[in-house]
């Protein structure tokens, strides 16, 4: 079995700040993998390269067989790779169904008002339909958001981040529905993610990210105690605090 | 070459005319975020209120070298009268709304203020030819200039460094600047928004009229004339970056250069050579010459 | 997108503010004559304003029964008459639309002084069936494109006033070799500079055109304009410039030697007299588009117009006044040609036989409705030099042309005709 | 369906005011037909975020083409005429669009303006088109169909009203189905438009080559009203009176743009003729009370009687 998306000796700097460095991962094919790492460790900016928002300094992103440096987002989500946000990117003034109803549109779906009522109620967001995105609550909008990413039929979704913003008692029930739902769709999911229970909860493996670099990879149960993880990931100085 | 040196003062000389009207539309925009047509008729009002005040100070055969302080006090009055009552009056009910609606207000403000100069003024054009005269006149590569070319490239430098220092070495100014960088933050920091805009418009609003006061004396003073002046300093405005008075200046000679030498070697080409510049400048450079490129964060 | 009941709504609204513009309908008794001219704008001061002023006045003096003879029968024929004034300004788009919101409203429509609204309110003219007199736009191109039953013009067109000034320069300085303008970049000021530049060649083969510069219309500010003249080491410097423009550019240009290095022709600048008196510099030729102003004739007609205008505005008349005067004046004079001995008011085609191929006398001398079949105005022309005597500015060296030699013949088109010979 | 029934109604009105009101009425009411054409197409353009000072460029270089048809090459039809109005129009804005649907907000909105005032430029430099003066044109027959004159402009009226009811529509079905959509999602978020896949530049490029399109159909009619073309068709000042029609109207409904232009043409007329000393500052007076109590146009005054019913 081949791997859905090979970064080779990834490279990216701003200024004097490394984000990236020599970064080599291999993700397989319907795993679900989380990124963890402080603020300001490279994960939100190897999902910004992958989906082609960034071009690293140098190195190869493969997508399949397919080298996708220097693609841009729109032609990467063409090929099958979609992805939510930290801070959900909605069109506020159009209403959830119609939010959908673009996506759908735009993954060219037969019956895009079929698929969009499809999304919606397995999204749980059918009471929501009508609603302007602008004026939903912050849980709402982030399932809307990796709603939008999964409508486009893609063959591996990121997600960003995905409780940040979410009040604890909603955490799970979210990445219930969002997970429930990529299982559904048989996607590849990557998720960055800053709280370790979500982690532990919902991914099978996980690349510990610190200083641009990869710290630690692999299961949850190895990679979480790991002490340089603990240390400079889940460590006491720096505590929970998403931006 | 002997053409180069009147090409560069005439081009200087334009340059600080336009950078005079041009900084306080730049700075009204960095500020309160609205393009304001009726900064042409604040040009045009000052050059009016500068042929009645320094018209009066002549007419009552008072000293001629005085014409200058009407010249100035023409400019203050109307930013300090004109100014706060546009902006107490009129836009502070108005924003939040949008930039365009925000300059269709300042349309609709700049045709009631045409008419308003016309039933005060008259249609018939006013001269003010005095302080033009009275400096004299000196010789550049064998033409003649007038000296008040001269001091008027003085004064456009004077203000262009005053407002640099106000704006970076004041605390007000620092304010400003704070509210031009990052609006949002700067009023969740509670700056005084309403104070700030206040503030800022009546500072506008005395640019537009010292450059209308200080041009008053080369031309004839007619209606209309701030219609002309409006499209010019958006140009400048734009080409320069909104919002950056570095970028104004910059504009204003560049505007100023390539047009004196249009003049002199390329005149069928005058009419759209600022255009030209400015279509060329937003390709090169989409946002203008000093504008921040913001990257978005997501 | 729900177009429905909302549309009765705002179409109901439609309507009815489309009602308020309907025009009141008429009371027949007055002639009621809509008067057309610039009451904002650059144009407005030099031109605009002047004219109305001088219809307001011919219509009050003509109703009191006050004019010199041959104009002394009150109102046309007796019948008082009354005007309707609106603002030229807006361009030509909205100068059609407002011609034809006073079609209804007047018997006869007087009016335009921008060449771009004459062109395009003469057809509109012809297709509302509605005598329409211009009094003041300049390009020959009325009645040389086209020909028009309704339409008429009272004033001389653009092309005699640089004849005119070319023939006065050729003859004061036989051997003049160079030549510049700076003219205002829109028709007027390409069509004058070209029908110079063209009679300037015809008349002396060979001249040389240094530089032809062409600022915007009412920039105000011609330095890096008048720097190039004064470099250009033309021997002549020609400008059609009027209102602001004309006199920002005395102001500029005489401080910096432009009057005194070269000869300043400037072939509209009788209005800047009243403006700048004693600052236009001597030696500098003027037209002043006809017999007008200063160049008017010694008539009663011409004596009536200065003092009473003199008298109620406080300034005297310049050419926009004479000609609108002059325009109100040839409808009379063709109203009472047609009304004759009889009683009855003349029908709107009886007026128009009769004005075609007219002659009348204007406060600037004789006009003859003499080209365009009979609706095109010529008149002589007039030229003269500025000098400063006793504080005052004075016109001197006055040259009159007679109207044939500065005009076309009927059916020849301005620009061949300087073209070949400025010949009969 | 239901919009095809509504869009006869004004159909209906509009062929009735052709045949039946004085000419002075089927002027204003043609005006009012091509500058709401054009303020349609600014609609389309305004769904993506963007408002162009300068269709101006466009509603000039629609009026030119149809003039120096006639002009220059003798076609006097006035159907080819309206027809070259918009492919002419059409086909700068192709090119053109390629560099504007690049640019956002005030840049656009400056970068337009400055390709009109470059088109102006142009045109007051072309002596042989007349200058600042423009020239005039005439347009004898309708699909080769002989007009006499006085009843040719209530046939272009009529013309007029066809081309404006079609484009409506199809503006219409346009926008409200899934380009509308994507549309104002490239004017709320393109980010997301762009991670959905869908490129907002081509968005921007097609809805400017529509509003340009149909600004250039709107030039022609114009110059099928007026029966003269001049430079000022392009200057700032018309591009700005097509923008404050657009707020005028409000942005919710197909019919706004034609129901504003009718109104802002009356208020013009109203203030020109019982004002001509203060017009502008009536004109003006009036924009400041529009935009003050009806912030959404027109509309929101149909929208509040709506919900008082």
């Amino acid at each position: 079995m081949s791997a859905v998306l090979t970064a080779k000796g990834l490279q990216k700097s701003f200024g004097a700040v490394k984000a990236a460095v020599d970064i080599n991962l291999t993700f397989d094919p319907g795993t679900v993998v989380s990124l963890i790492g402080a603020n300001g460790a490279g994960k939100t900016t190897f999902l910004n390269m992958v989906t082609g928002y960034l071009r690293p300094d140098s190195g190869q992103i493969l997508f399949g067989e397919r080298d996708i440096v220097g693609l841009k987002p729109r032609q990467i989500t063409k090929l099958g790779i979609s992805r939510s946000f930290q801070i959900p990117q909605l069109f506020n003034s159009l209403s959830v169904r119609e939010n959908l109803l673009v996506a759908e549109s735009i993954a060219a779906m037969d019956d895009p008002q079929a698929a969009a009522d499809e999304t919606l109620t397995r999204f749980e967001l059918a009471p929501y339909a009508a609603q302007k995105a602008g004026l939903l609550p912050e849980g709402i909008r982030k399932l809307l958001d990796v709603s939008m990413a999964l409508s486009s039929r893609s063959k591996l979704l990121l997600l960003d981040e995905p409780t940040s913003g979410v009040s604890a008692d909603e955490k799970f029930a979210i990445m219930d529905v969002v997970m429930g739902a990529a299982r559904a769709a048989g996607v590849t999911v990557i998720f960055v993610e800053h709280d370790m229970d979500i982690v532990a909860r919902f991914a099978g493996r996980v690349v510990a990210f610190y200083d641009g670099g990869i710290i630690a990879d692999g299961s949850p149960d190895t990679v979480l105690r790991a002490e340089n993880v603990r240390r400079y990931v889940i460590g006491e100085e720096i505590p929970h605090a998403a931006a | 070459m002997s053409s180069i040196l009147p090409i560069a003062f005439d081009g200087i000389t334009y340059a600080s005319w336009l950078f005079l009207i041009s900084a306080g539309l730049t700075l009204i925009y960095g500020v309160m975020r609205i393009l304001n047509v009726a900064h042409g008729s604040l040009y045009a009002l000052g050059a009016y209120a500068a042929c009645s005040l320094a018209g009066a100070w002549l007419g009552g055969g008072l000293p001629a070298a005085g014409s200058f302080a009407m010249l100035l006090l023409a400019a203050l009055l109307v930013g300090s009268v004109a100014g706060p009552l546009i902006e107490r009056g009129l836009l502070q009910w108005m924003y939040g709304k949008d930039e365009v609606v925000l300059v269709l207000i300042t349309y609709a403000l700049f045709l009631i203020m045409e008419d308003v100069i016309k039933l005060v003024w008259g249609v018939d054009s006013l001269l003010l030819p005095d302080p033009y005269a009275l400096p004299g006149n000196f010789q550049l590569g064998g033409l003649t200039y007038p000296v008040y070319n001269v001091l008027l490239i003085a004064l456009a430098l004077a203000t262009g460094l005053a407002l640099a220092w106000a704006l970076y070495r004041t605390r007000q100014g620092k304010l400003l600047l704070a509210v031009i960088h990052d609006r949002d933050m700067s009023m969740a920091m509670g700056i005084n928004v309403s104070r700030v805009y206040l503030a800022t418009f009546a500072v506008g609003a005395t640019l537009a009229a010292l450059g209308g006061a200080f041009t008053a004396p080369t031309i004839a003073v007619t209606p209309g004339i701030g219609v002309e002046v409006i499209v010019l300093a958006f140009a400048v405005v734009v080409i320069g970056g909104l919002g950056s008075l570095g970028g104004a200046a910059l504009g204003a000679l560049l505007v100023g250069l390539v047009r004196s030498a249009t003049v002199r070697y390329w005149p069928e080409a005058e009419l759209f050579s600022i255009y030209a510049v400015m279509a060329m400048v937003l390709i090169a450079r989409p946002k203008g010459l000093f504008a921040a490129q913001e990257a978005r964060k997501i | 997108m729900r177009p429905s009941l909302s549309f009765g709504l705002c179409a109901a609204l439609a309507a009815f503010v489309f009602l308020l513009a309907v025009p009141a309908s008429l009371a027949q008794q007055p002639l009621k004559v809509g008067i057309v001219t610039f009451l904002s704008g650059p144009a407005a001061g030099p031109f605009g304003v002047p004219a109305r002023n001088a219809a307001e006045l011919t219509a009050e003096l003509l109703n009191a029964g006050t004019v010199p003879a041959p104009y002394s029968q009150k109102g046309f024929g007796g019948t008082p008459i009354e005007l309707v004034i609106i603002d030229e300004a807006g361009g030509p788009q909205k100068q059609v639309a407002e011609y034809r919101n006073l079609v209804p409203r007047v018997d006869i429509v007087i009016g335009y002084i921008s060449s771009g609204d004459c062109l395009a309110i003469a057809p509109v003219a012809e297709e509302q069936k509605k005598l329409t007199v211009l009094f003041d736009c300049g390009t020959p191109r009325i009645f040389e494109d086209a020909s028009y039953k309704y339409v008429f013009r009272t004033g001389p067109t653009g092309t005699m006033d640089n004849v005119s000034v070319a023939l006065y320069l050729v003859e004061r300085t036989p051997n003049v070799k160079s030549i510049a303008g700076l003219n205002q970049n829109y028709a007027w000021g390409q069509d004058s500079w070209a029908d110079f530049e063209n009679a300037m060649k015809t008349l002396k083969p060979g001249i040389e055109v240094k530089t032809s510069q062409m600022p915007k219309l009412f920039a105000g500010q011609f330095g890096a304009e008048i720097t190039t003249l004064l470099g250009s080491g033309a021997e002549v410097i020609h400008s059609s410039m009027w209102g602001g423009d004309l006199e920002g550019l005395v102001l500029q240009g005489a401080p910096r030697g432009l009057f005194e290095k070269h000869k300043v022709v400037l072939s509209a600048g009788e209005p800047a007299i009243n403006r700048l008196g004693t600052r236009i510099p001597d030696g500098t030729i003027l037209g002043a588009r006809g017999p007008f102003g200063p160049f008017a004739p010694g008539t009663d007609l011409a004596r009536w117009l200065k003092t009473t205008y003199q008298d109620r505005y406080h300034v005297p008349p310049n050419y926009a006044s004479f000609k609108m005067t002059q325009a109100i004046l040839g409808v009379k004079a063709a109203y009472e040609k047609a009304k004759g001995s009889g009683n009855e008011a003349p029908d709107q085609d009886k007026i128009i036989a009769a004005f075609e191929n007219l002659t009348f006398e204007g406060p600037g001398g004789p006009v003859k409705m003499a080209l365009g079949k009979g609706h095109q105005a010529i008149m002589d022309a007039a030229v003269g030099t500025t000098r400063v005597e006793g504080g005052e500015l004075k016109i001197v060296d006055i040259a009159r042309y007679s109207a044939d030699k500065v005009n076309p013949p009927d059916g020849v088109k301005s620009e061949a005709w300087i073209k070949s010979g400025i010949k009969k | 369906m239901k919009a095809a029934i509504v869009a006869i109604a004004p159909l209906v009105a509009l062929t009735g005011l052709a045949l039946l009101s004085p000419q002075w009425l089927v002027f204003m009411a043609m005006l009012a037909l091509a500058k709401g054409v054009v303020v349609l197409g600014l609609l389309v353009l305004m769904r993506t975020g963007l408002v162009s000072f300068g269709q101006g460029l466009y509603f000039g270089i629609g009026a030119y083409a149809a003039a120096l048809l006639s002009h220059h090459l003798h076609v006097a039809d006035a159907a080819v005429m309206l027809l070259a109005g918009a492919a002419a129009a059409g086909l700068i804005a192709a090119l053109l669009g390629l560099l504007l649907a690049r640019y956002r907000d005030i840049f656009f909105a400056m970068l337009s303006l400055a390709f009109s005032m470059i088109l102006y430029g142009v045109l007051v430099k072309s002596a042989a088109l007349g200058s600042t003066d423009g020239f005039n044109l005439h347009a004898r027959t309708f699909f080769g169909v002989a007009l006499a004159s006085g009843v040719e402009r209530r046939v272009f009226l009529i013309a007029g009203a066809v081309c404006a009811v079609v484009v409506a529509l199809l503006v219409h079905r346009l926008l409200g189905g899934h380009w509308g959509r994507l549309a104002t999602g490239v004017r709320d978020n393109e980010l997301r438009v762009a991670y959905l896949g869908a490129s907002p530049y081509r968005v921007v490029y097609v809805n400017y080559l529509i509003a340009g399109a149909m600004a250039g159909l709107g030039g022609a009619l114009a110059a099928l009203a007026v029966g003269h073309v001049d430079p000022e068709m392009t200057y700032w000042t018309t591009s700005g009176e097509f923008v404050f029609i657009a707020i005028l109207g409000g942005t919710q409904s197909i019919l706004a743009p034609f129901v504003a232009a009718s109104i802002f043409e009356a208020l013009r007329t109203i203030a020109s003729q019982y004002a001509p000393n203060v017009w502008q500052m009536s004109l003006g007076l009036a924009m400041l009370a529009i935009i003050m109590f009806l912030p959404a146009g027109l509309w929101t005054l149909a929208e509040r009687r709506r919900r008082s019913v």
